[in-house]
């Protein structure tokens, strides 16, 4: 947050310098089984962020005293393209992308049913091939429903978007301009089904009104998301039916079908809910 | 932290028994802090430090200002920035090596509760714009961590800033810049603290101390400025929050955190 | 690649099977390639990108430029440098940590190509001589590995430096570069392509599959550009090949590399 | 040693800057105890040094197969603090921290009976957080009572200290700007009970005779401390029984007592070698 | 190659800038055997190359995961000195470095006989000490007769030269001067009793023509080089033969003596194919 | 070194059995030093080298001068750096790596004997004043370890740098420094030796081999000038001395230099 809020980022009719309004999404597409070496693929667009996220796993950990007795550990690596970015990012992790990563694999932690895969590893891959702000929330879109992709039993499907500040009023989703120029970002994961927040970071000033009301902000923001991811996955199992040839990636894999299923499944149950 | 550390059943039982009545293992209440102590001007050699004890926790904090370049993009203002080691010394936990995620998060979360604060206005860091600033190096050294970690390191970079003095500069007429022997205190603008609470079971507790930390299932931290503004939120572990529990959490966190920044100014106007 | 896959004997007996009968597992002819794709302009932060599908396999190039001094014994030339990352994302058999062998190979090999054809002018990439010139990084990730990445990876390579645009630049009076708003097409003289076989039994295939690679004893490399030149050469792996051999791949070789180049230039038409 | 000899570091009077006399020691005091996680620790100031100490164990030895089969191996980690020195130190351990680690655990190694403890790690770690010359000495005398203190049984106990040059006369102890501006530093480590020396150093410019009252002084100027040494860890057994609440740490651990108590039993029957 | 061709590096009667003629090799020599603690060593000089190789093996493989179950894993490690070049070289393992050690391991596992060794190691080590061009194939010829001085069992030995392009002419063996001015360099490894290449690289630009013409060429210096390979064996033997005190390393070694034998048979047998 | 080369009980035992009869495994009185050969001009490419066997012991040293600016503390002065590289070429128990703690000891202990017997008056390589000095670059490389490394590398040091040639410089008018073709020998105004002794039991043995290295408890390096200063001194390994011992070893050292400096006097006049 460089920003000193004097840059003006909402005109008169209150619209943003992109044209949305204040609680508005970017665009946002998800392309389910993009890659076929993964067990699970997911590409996001959102805005201008492009981020490609690959599901490998349950699969054996290395190295192996790493492994957990009762549970399967969720790896997560963000990780950003050299030119991704405006200047060069350089190819060594930074200690930001260690950071994200860290947090990104709690928040996904906290719905993947772990207990069922014990000393396995799942490892999740998120190579961001754009950034344009809030790159962790659109990273974690696409590896829930890449893991739901893969068949890896979840107890929801997590969402993510991020709430800010812009000229001191609260707005959904800032994308790079209105992250660098607002006065405050507060990325957040929340799984609707759950009603659970199994992320959430916040830098800039914010009084404890504008946190709260972009706490609910960022919380309707992930529920609009959780929508998309929805279709994303019906549209891509629909294919599959589609196809009778193609036999779909959930079965392939050593999954039990009942907990492959399991996934929309729990989703249409507790639909009502969200 | 600690990776490799296993608590017993037994021992997360009985915390969980304690918390059931309101009660913790060591006779706190659920949002009472432990004993606080920030001794200022340790280390001679530094531009500033402090040792913050909270409890058993232990930790130094010095901060040295070097003389650099500015980067491109922010020419007029000077750097700030924050490591943290997480030294074997420390703790059995820890292990030798290059910075742990733990340490990477613990840097970087403290940085954000300095920077976003604007305690310190990096514009008056800037000697020459685009050719010579101050670069400030806050760096940590944990020396026993008994817990909360977070907040203890927080404490400790505000008190070393707070009692920093720098080295006053002149800048001769063909722009070089003379370092004096006369130094000036940092201008601190604002005194933000941070408030760390623990999920174990539907629990919330304060000042965690490290065995309550390995049997908590979520970490919130909220770092608050003296206008009571929300600067740093950093939520950790794999546990989850319902909005409504982080909403009634941040109120605790608030209260706590006047606790804090009362010992806090307690420790600077002794300095 | 992965140096820890090991193809079943059964598998491979089953590609050896089908060669003997002049067949190829995916039903392609022994020198056909699969279906490509290049599409440009895929990344808009950067100079030049371009994602290149070759059957499944998948990865993406960006170029972005710098302003950075020359090296001290080439004053008046730009610089290029390549690098490759393997991400686990794109195969279960790459692994997380610095460039591995392969995938230094993969950079080193596509550099020599791009490099040797001279199809970037360096000179022109020279601002102040001795002072300031473009550095262009090119670098690829792999998404998806299905085999034969070096070909893709100098399609990619070629395709991203084709349709990259850089910035104008002013030199003050002073010296000083100035960077403009306004961007120029990257000049391309040439328009090498890299053509991979694997020796599989006594059979040379090409554009392998990541199975056919697997079983195969070596690989060979050849680099041309538009003027049937030979620009890079690379064997790989243990096997080995006689002289005539390498005469008689040469020739088969070339003939691939009008396929690529065609199917290049058709999408560079498109940009 | 950068001096050239020409700046004056003896008044008239035979007094060093500092106010020194040649074979006088700077202040000298020690904590013990200082960490709880620690099976033994303690705090040294020498001057303007100000060092903690750790030792852990013995312990589990990690990768295993560095284990000794007949004995523990003895790990020392020597570290700077970024702010120790004048200039910032770069944080990442240098050629000097290795070189001295080294030295340290194979001068601690020829005190602890090793061979007690076969295939475990004895580990401490000295974290110097102001240095004013001397350090490797002053760690080393912190080090060796927070190995008593974790009851790690010695033979005897490691006292360090340096002789050096200045104004071409043999001086004990140098502080930072003897060091700097002096013609020659000597740290030794010697255990007196045992009339063994276990470290030796040596740059600068000595004649034959300058060498050996050097060497003389050190030894002199060691039993000294391992009279401080000996205070230090006779007050903390003291504090110990007059507060019956709180267990030994010697006994907490699993070091059987005849064993933790071999320390004080060793010095006390040896001292009159001293 | 940075050469522009603008260089004059033929004369007027054909002659290189180091009185060569197009297709003749520079003076080449090689001592076997002179490093004591390696299984089998050598030093070559070619022109102002001087690189020395030593090799250890068949031995265990550390770590142990990446032993081959049906062979031994030769390992190639090919370095630069500091000093070994103009400008000088930073101690880190190049990319270069990197690139080369491997196609150098695939070329020596052509011919070495792993299988007779599974599980095990052959480690390959080349210092080049001063570098004049064409160090990876000078390597390659130390490397061939230190694998047969350890009793390495062999089909073939290894020879290995460069040819490329000066002044658009077709020329052998270039050295540094030539493979900077020149317009192409294509160093190849053969083994003249199998018929095998078994590494081969390019970079400049050639005629389909140039190439092949190149191709030829370095295969003819290989043979040249092969027998100054083979006479520097010989010459080894004949020395050992005459001090009947030392034993040769080959049956010192746990190697069989049948196999020891088995390289120059082989090339004896197969001699008149080159 | 090798710290994972463990000797046998019988070999030990044998070592120490000869010792007592004042006999040595190689026939050797306790402070005969090996046959020393020192062979300089070695690399052309090096501004000085050589290559020093001591018995079967042998290595290269190489010294690079390149321009660069001092020290801010020190801004008249050049600088020297010392490197040494355990490469596994030189013995089955050196192995792949960043440098070993052995191999920083061997750089750091020679880098003492030569800095502090100001064998070269580093003044002398200060070009410009803060601008500009040359860096000395002494990297060594083991090529065989049969023991007493720590001699050899001063003996190689020492040799290279007085055998070495460094270019004239000519600085212009606009401060800017040339490097000239013509080059002018190093002045060497000392000449350090570093005479090591291994403790084995109760005896002390100089220029041990490999295996007395092992079975040794303690090593002890003096480095002496020409003038008998001791320079520098490095006690290794776990073993201990009382004072006494060390006054006597330091005499019979005193003695060793003696010998080494005669042998490397020989090697220069020859250069």
């Amino acid at each position: 947050m460089a920003g000193d809020g004097t840059v003006q980022l909402i005109d008169e009719k209150g619209k943003r310098v992109d044209g949305r309004d204040l609680d508005e999404l970017r665009p946002l597409s998800i392309k389910i089984g993009v890659l076929k070496n993964a067990d699970g693929s997911a590409e996001i667009r959102m805005g201008k962020n492009i981020i490609v996220a690959a599901v490998y796993g349950p699969r054996e950990l290395h190295p192996k005293h790493r492994a957990l007795p009762d549970r399967a550990l969720i790896q997560c690596f963000y990780r950003m393209a050299t030119f991704s970015v405006n200047d060069r990012k350089s190819p060594a992790p930074s200690r930001r992308e260690k950071e994200i990563s860290m947090i990104l694999a709690d928040s996904l932690s906290s719905v993947v049913l772990t207990e069922k895969y014990p000393r396995t590893a799942i490892d999740v891959y998120m190579q961001v091939l754009q950034a344009d702000g809030g790159t962790r929330c659109a990273s974690l879109i696409a590896a829930s429903v890449a893991l739901a992709d893969a068949g890896v039993p979840m107890r929801g499907i997590v969402s993510s978007v991020a709430a800010g500040l812009i000229n001191d009023k609260v707005a959904l989703d800032l994308y790079d301009l209105e992250d660098q120029k607002g006065s405050g970002d507060m990325p957040l994961a929340y799984a609707p089904t759950l009603d659970e927040i199994s992320l959430l970071q916040l830098d800039g000033i914010f009084t404890i009104d504008q946190f709260e009301e972009s706490l609910d902000l960022a919380v309707k923001g992930a529920k609009e998301i959780f929508e998309i991811q929805k279709n994303a996955l019906k549209q891509k199992y629909t294919d599959i039916r589609a196809d009778v040839k193609e036999v779909p990636k959930a079965e392939a894999k050593e999954v039990p079908k009942a907990e492959a299923k399991e996934v929309p499944k729990a989703e249409a149950k507790e639909e009502p809910k969200a | 932290m600690g990776d490799n550390y296993v608590i017993s059943e037994i021992e997360k039982d009985h915390i969980l028994f304690l918390l059931e009545q309101n009660k913790r293992s060591d006779n706190r209440e659920l949002n009472q802090i432990r004993e606080v102590n920030i001794e200022t001007h340790y280390v001679g050699k530094a531009e500033g430090s402090a040792v913050v004890t909270l409890g058993d926790t232990k930790l130094i904090v010095g901060v040295k200002a070097i003389l650099g370049s500015p980067f491109p993009d922010t020419p007029n203002t000077g750097v700030i920035t924050i490591s943290a080691e997480l030294s074997p010394l420390a703790s059995p936990y820890f292990e030798i090596g290059p910075p742990s995620n733990a340490a990477i998060e613990l840097a970087r979360v403290t940085d954000r509760a300095i920077r976003e604060s604007h305690c310190i206005d990096l514009s008056k860091l800037c000697i020459v714009p685009e050719k010579s600033v101050w670069i400030l190096f806050i760096d940590f050294y944990i020396l026993n961590d008994a817990g909360n970690l977070f907040d203890a390191a927080t404490l400790g970079a505000i008190a070393a800033l707070a009692t920093a003095k720098i080295p006053k500069t002149k800048v001769g007429e063909d722009g070089v810049v003379e370092v004096l022997e006369e130094k000036e205190p940092l201008k601190i603008d604002h005194y933000p603290v941070s408030v760390t609470s623990y999920k174990v079971g539907k629990f919330n507790i304060f000042d965690a101390n490290f065995k309550e930390e390995r049997v908590s299932n979520s970490r919130l931290t909220f770092g608050f400025d003296e206008d009571d503004h929300i600067v740093s939120v950093q939520k950790g572990r794999q546990g989850v929050y319902t909005p409504e529990e982080i909403k009634k959490i941040l109120r605790e966190s608030l209260l706590v955190s006047k606790t804090l920044r009362k010992e806090l100014m307690k420790a600077l106007s002794k300095k």
